[in-house]
């Protein structure tokens, strides 16, 4: 049983010991900005991943944890780890609200993928205009280093605070696959009409894997308020949350519970790898990171990680057990 | 065990069944026959909780079901196949199965554990790490069946579970069906292979253009004209007949 | 609030641009009606468009009008190729796959445009800019009118495609039944190419229309990808009838409520009734299907 | 093909000219050892939504480094060159505070720049971790200035000195004209800078004998401003108050040229396009007679003609960012070589100590209290026979206004 907890494991300690190795600023920041697109990213893949229910608005649910945060501690003068979890809970609430809109509508596919893009289009309207946001100006959280106002000095602290997060994500990613829940969800995933054959409540499925799926990504939304102490509709409900996550997880692996995290890493290294080269004309680098984004897909259609299995049963199979290696 | 009285099923202007009444005792093994397009599946769907009649209601085990949605059906204990397999595509044999075990059995060891047992039942032991997309088809039948017996269902639905197979492989699955019904499961079978009507069902009823025409025992049930005209056409009872009598 | 005339306006102009957002909504429904993809790159296409025609104007001195059936076969072709070969070769048929790969090409699409062109909005002159129709109290552009009558021909010319021709048979049969139509013969990627070809087409035709009117930067056509979607679910997905009646609709419900409510929250109002027809009725509100 | 031009290299751009910056070179008797060169962060968004401006903004910053070096370097400190290190802030927060980060680690001294508020607050921030200096170009919120960061300087006005300026020089340029404008509409973008100006306004135009007919709020993009135009004209206000982003202004300008609606006169705060030399070339007549209260370099001085003429040789555009960045890089210059030394705390001293004058924005001499430049404050401007002119103050006018512009 323990033996499927080893490679969450190993991974996060990988990750944890990073600041050890390195002390640039600068590679502990984006290691951080990663995670805390991994955690988003995690919340997605449990939904569209393993659910297989594509949502095109987790921006809905990463804005939500990171507004409901924000205004509690700005404007209600609330304990950073409290509104924290309350951003998360009420993330996961708004999960709820949109899933059982949708899902009970029946919308699947393309059809679900555009209500979610909707809904948070329709939450970063409002947060733009509604005064409890800051309207248009946004939220600026005090810096006031504390671990009580969950803010670092160092970036190595933040970087295990939002490591912690991303392994109690895949920790709980884990349990559910191996779970009753994470068995039907997938098969509602591969047909819906046959899980219900067997008994299960596809609806009650559904809902329950967006709430948890929405509460992950708050908590994401959540660390990114804390990092950055700064907030506004763009930011917190732009589409480019909803793509950043779909995107880490699709290139990542679907469905594989570590493929978010190697997808967050993956893409983002690519990015600053392609800025290096991208010289001072801009958009080079984001057109390279295209064509390799579809390039990822054309070749390796599993992800980063069906790629990697792919790769390594081929050597199995080519080494014989026992072989000299 | 299970009472449909008086379904009447319409789609737009199209009456799929109508007045469509059937019981199934306890521990029997009852087929549904008749022509295609009759609306055998159709029934079936609903009886499962797929779709909600226009009119009439389905009882089971003296409860009235008819607007209970399907995954509370299979709660109550009924289970169906389905005619067109639906594999669940991306897991292995024992995923699939085990899915349907998970209805019973909340932890993971015990739901797999049942899904090995149920594999062995129906003859799908060695298959269990197999991919579902890469059985041959009477290994998906092998498969469905497995699902739904998984949750260890009080009355099976079989959807013509022996179609698609050659002879050799129905008489191996047949005395699974036998097995299954020893076991206590009271099994409603749709079926086109006749062989295995006479072998299995001890009653039968024939829907034919949405209508029950027929029923009775499947011996007295094949000779009846309005069945044999169902099938073959208006007249052929009596050129059946005829031609029987000149052989004779 | 508002007199009668200054509504009577509100709303033709809101029919007025709806027609431009139908022609936008056109090339998504098609494509989404035979290859059941969203198209993430129909904005960056749409850019494309605007920048050549944008570059026809001003290099070549070819007026945008004149500019339509060049570039409408250029931008086939372009779709054609996009389709052909890279996005399905590289998505492997697998729907999650088309999606990153439309995404992707989004992004090559949009940052290309941004190395060349840099982030200029840039606009075109022409001598009918700010030419008018007067119809009573009503000052009509001229220029829009043209793009409602385009719009409504282009629709017209596409519907008329889809049914009369044997490739238009050929899309359809393909729209419906894949392998069926395989079956017999239709070579379906050839299929999926023209019809991607085609919505890159009509993209070409709306930027001439929109240039007169509108600006170009490397980031335009996000501006009107959204309410594409809106109108494309509104219209019933798939159904080109459906996109021009939805586009105009969206166009007025827009104009509306934007003289009411201001423009800005005017926005919500089409995500509203976005929300409302996808849960409620996500047929689309015009029932028929191409 | 005007696309296709090689960037700027590190040659001289004001040649030959009384250059601004020349005051801080170095005597060319120090031969020796070529100091090392001291490294500047230049952060501005250019790619993504904001990326024009930033465009501008590097523009700036790129002339300034250029025109230090040519006038021989940082005097104090051995006539060390300024190099460049550029960060592409992507119109987001996030990516701004990962540049920061990387220019920490490759050593600069300073960072200058980011242009949206949202990018300037959490890029100071990350860099107040490290006490490196930050000087804010433009990123107009107030809250910049208000976090008792003691490396973060803005040198232009912030959000509400802008506010008060545009509403003081309206009033005095109405009453100047005999008071010809009583009803006012407001057009502004729904974001950060256009919304928050219209509550200021919703309070302050009342109370200058203004009447409010409304308030319309317009998203970036948007995609038909016919209704807005519509409404205009069945208002009829005496005066229309633009502040809204460039593609929007232009459509405004367009429609209400085509639907011939001409109020007395329209005022931009803090326009996107009315101060921009491009809105006012390709669109001559939609343009005239616009006036605008916004960030402005000051026209009577030499080095700000200078600079005109070096950006127009180099093929580039002119806004407000690219004068402001310019005279940004050359307060840090003189803080640089006021310090005589490299150290942060050294050289965040003397830019809070700043008196620095020789900048080309009408600012007058610089003053920083809390990291706020107290001279910095914007210009009245009116597009006059295809020119942009400054109307007011008189102080740094080189035109009258034209109001009203129609009778």
């Amino acid at each position: 049983m323990m033996r499927t907890y080893l490679p969450i494991l190993a991974i996060v300690g990988l990750i944890a010991a990073i600041p050890f190795a390195v002390t640039s600023n600068t590679a502990l920041n984006f290691v951080v900005f990663v995670l805390i697109i991994a955690l988003g990213a995690q919340g997605w893949n449990l939904l569209g991943g393993v659910g297989g229910q594509f949502s095109f608005g987790h921006a809905a649910f990463f804005g939500t944890g990171a507004y409901v945060s924000a205004i509690l501690q700005v404007r209600y003068g609330l304990n950073a780890w409290i509104a924290m979890a309350a951003g998360i809970l009420l993330g996961a609430a708004v999960a709820w609200g949109i899933g059982f809109l949708s899902f009970r509508a029946g919308l699947r596919g393309s059809y679900f993928a555009l209500v979610t893009l909707a809904f948070a289009e329709v939450l970063r309207i409002l947060a733009n205009a509604v005064p409890i946001t800051g309207g248009a100006a946004g939220l600026l959280l005090k810096l006031d280093i504390g671990v009580l106002n969950l803010q670092f000095a160092s970036r190595a602290a933040f970087l295990w605070l939002a490591l912690g997060c991303v392994a109690a994500g895949l920790v709980l990613c884990r349990w559910i696959m191996d779970s009753r829940f994470g068995a039907q969800l997938v098969a509602v995933r591969e047909n819906e009409d046959a899980a219900r054959a067997l008994g299960v409540d596809v609806l009650a499925v559904k809902l329950k894997a967006i709430t948890v799926s929405g509460a992950l990504t708050a908590a994401a939304g959540c660390l990114y308020l804390q990092y950055f102490l700064y907030l506004d509709a763009n930011i917190a409900y732009g589409v480019w949350i909803s793509i950043e996550v779909l995107l880490a997880a699709m290139v990542g692996g679907r469905g594989l519970v570590l493929g978010p995290l190697v997808g967050a890493f993956t893409l983002h290294g690519l990015g600053d790898l392609t800025k290096q080269f991208a010289g001072g004309i801009p958009g080079i680098d984001l057109a390279a990171y295209g064509t390799v984004l579809i390039l990822v897909v054309a070749f390796a259609p599993g992800g980063v990680l069906g790629l990697l299995t792919r790769l390594w049963t081929r050597r199995a199979a080519a080494q014989p057990a026992g072989g000299r290696a | 065990m299970l009472d449909v009285q008086d379904i009447t099923m319409r789609f737009g202007g199209l009456v799929a069944v109508s007045g469509a009444s059937l019981s199934v005792p306890k521990g029997a093994i009852v087929g549904l026959i008749g022509p295609n397009g009759a609306g055998k599946t159709t029934l079936f769907t609903i009886i499962a909780g797929f779709q909600a009649p226009s009119a009439g209601r389905v009882a089971f085990g003296g409860q009235d079901i008819t607007g209970k949605p399907a995954h509370i059906r299979a709660r109550l204990g009924i289970a169906r196949t389905f005619q067109i397999v639906q594999p669940f595509a991306g897991l292995n044999v024992r995923e699939n199965i085990a899915v349907g075990a998970y209805l019973r059995h909340a932890r993971r060891a015990d739901a797999h554990a049942r899904a090995e047992e149920v594999a062995r039942r129906v003859g799908l032991g060695v298959d269990l790490d197999k991919p579902a997309a890469s059985l041959t088809v009477a290994g998906r039948k092998r498969l469905e069946l497995a699902r739904a017996l998984a949750t260890e269902p009080l009355l099976l639905l079989l959807d013509e579970v022996l179609a698609g197979l050659n002879p050799s492989e129905i008489r191996d699955i047949i005395p699974v069906i036998q097995a299954i019904r020893d076991d206590g499961v009271t099994i409603l079978m749709i079926e086109h292979v006749m062989q295995a009507v006479m072998n299995l069902c001890s009653h039968v009823h024939v829907l034919a253009r949405g209508r029950m025409i027929a029923q009775g025992a499947p011996r007295d049930v094949c000779a009846d004209p309005a069945v044999i005209e169902a099938y073959l056409g208006k007249g052929a009872a009596g050129r059946i007949e005829a031609g029987e009598a000149s052989d004779a | 609030m508002y007199s009668l005339p200054i509504v009577l306006e509100a709303t033709l102009n809101g029919l007025l641009t709806g027609a431009i957002y139908a022609l936008v909504a056109l090339g998504l429904t098609l494509v989404y009606g035979v290859l059941h993809i969203i198209n993430f790159a129909h904005g960056a296409f749409l850019t494309a468009a605007m920048f050549a025609v944008w570059m026809a104007v001003t290099f070549l001195g070819v007026d945008p009008y004149v500019a339509i059936p060049f570039l409408t076969i250029v931008f086939f072709a372009i779709g054609y190729g996009a389709q052909r070969f890279v996005i399905g070769p590289a998505s492997h048929g697998d729907d999650g796959n088309i999606l990153l790969v439309t995404l992707g090409l989004s992004i090559v699409i949009e940052n290309i445009l941004l190395a060349v062109f840099r982030a200029d909005t840039r606009t075109i002159t022409t001598d009918y800019a700010f030419e008018v129709v007067e119809i009573g109290p009503l000052l009509i552009s001229q220029a829009r009118l043209y793009g409602f009558l385009a719009a409504v021909v282009v629709s017209g010319l596409l519907w008329g495609l889809l049914t009369r021709t044997d490739t238009g048979k050929a899309i359809r049969a393909v729209a419906k039944e894949k392998l069926g139509a395989s079956l017999v013969g239709i070579d379906v990627r050839h299929i999926y190419a023209v019809t991607f070809g085609l919505g890159c087409a009509t993209l070409a035709v709306a930027a001439c229309l929109l240039m007169p009117i509108f600006y170009v930067n490397p980031r335009v056509g996000q501006a009107f990808v959204l309410v594409a979607f809106t109108i494309v679910v509104l219209g019933g997905m798939g159904s080109i009838p459906g996109a021009l009646a939805g586009g105009l609709f969206i166009g007025v419900v827009e104009s509306l409520t934007g003289l009411f409510f201001g423009d800005s929250l005017g926005q919500i109002g089409i995500f509203i009734i976005f929300i409302l027809v996808l849960l409620l009725r996500p047929s689309g509100l015009f029932g028929a299907r191409a | 093909m005007t696309i296709w031009k090689t960037p700027l290299g590190r040659r001289a751009v004001l040649k030959g000219s009384t250059a601004a910056l020349a005051t801080l070179a170095a005597p060319s008797i120090l031969r020796g050892a070529e100091p090392a060169p001291i490294k500047v962060g230049v952060l501005q968004p250019i790619t993504g939504a904001l990326a024009m401006d930033g465009e501008f903004g590097r523009t700036g910053a790129e002339f300034a480094i250029a025109d230090v070096n040519a006038a021989g370097g940082i005097k104090s400190l051995g006539g060390a060159k300024l190099e460049m290190v550029f960060g592409d802030a992507r119109s987001n927060p996030e990516a701004g505070t990962q540049e920061v980060e990387r220019m920490q680690s490759e050593g600069v001294v300073a960072v200058v720049g980011g242009f949206a508020s949202g990018i300037c607050l959490a890029a100071s921030q990350t860099a107040a971790r490290y006490d490196l200096p930050y000087i804010v170009d433009v990123g107009v919120s107030d809250q910049i200035v208000q976090r008792g960061l003691k490396n973060t300087f803005r040198f232009g006005p912030g959000f509400g000195t802008c506010a008060r300026t545009a509403f003081d020089n309206l009033a005095r340029i109405n009453e100047a004209a005999g008071k010809p404008a009583k009803t006012v509409v407001l057009v502004h973008e729904d974001g950060l800078f256009g919304s928050g100006l219209a509550k200021v306004m919703q309070q302050e135009l009342p109370k200058l004998g203004f009447e409010i007919l409304d308030t319309i709020a317009v998203p970036t993009p948007s995609r038909d401003l016919s209704n807005v135009v519509l409404r205009l004209r069945s208002l009829n206000p005496d005066l229309v108050i633009p502040s809204t982003y460039y593609g929007e202004t232009v459509l405004l300008a367009r429609t209400m040229q085509q639907q011939r609606v001409r109020p007395k006169g329209v005022y931009g705060v803090l326009n996107g396009a009315a101060s921009n030399t491009r809105f006012v070339k390709e669109f001559p007549e939609a343009a005239d007679k616009i006036m605008d209260c916004n960030h402005w370099y000051d026209p009577r001085k030499a080095a700000a003609q200078a600079l005109i003429k070096a950006a127009a040789a180099a093929g580039k555009g002119w806004n407000y960012n690219l004068p402001l960045n310019y005279s940004c890089v050359g307060l840090l210059a003189d803080a640089l070589n006021r310090a005589g030394s490299t150290d942060r705390a050294k050289v965040n001293e003397a830019l809070a100590a700043s008196t620095w004058a020789d900048h080309v924005m009408p600012y007058g001499p610089t003053k920083f209290v809390d990291g706020q430049n107290q001279g910095a404050a914007p210009v009245s401007l009116q597009v006059q026979e295809g020119a942009i002119r400054v109307i007011y103050p008189e102080a740094f006018s080189d035109a009258k206004p034209i109001f009203p512009a129609r009778a």
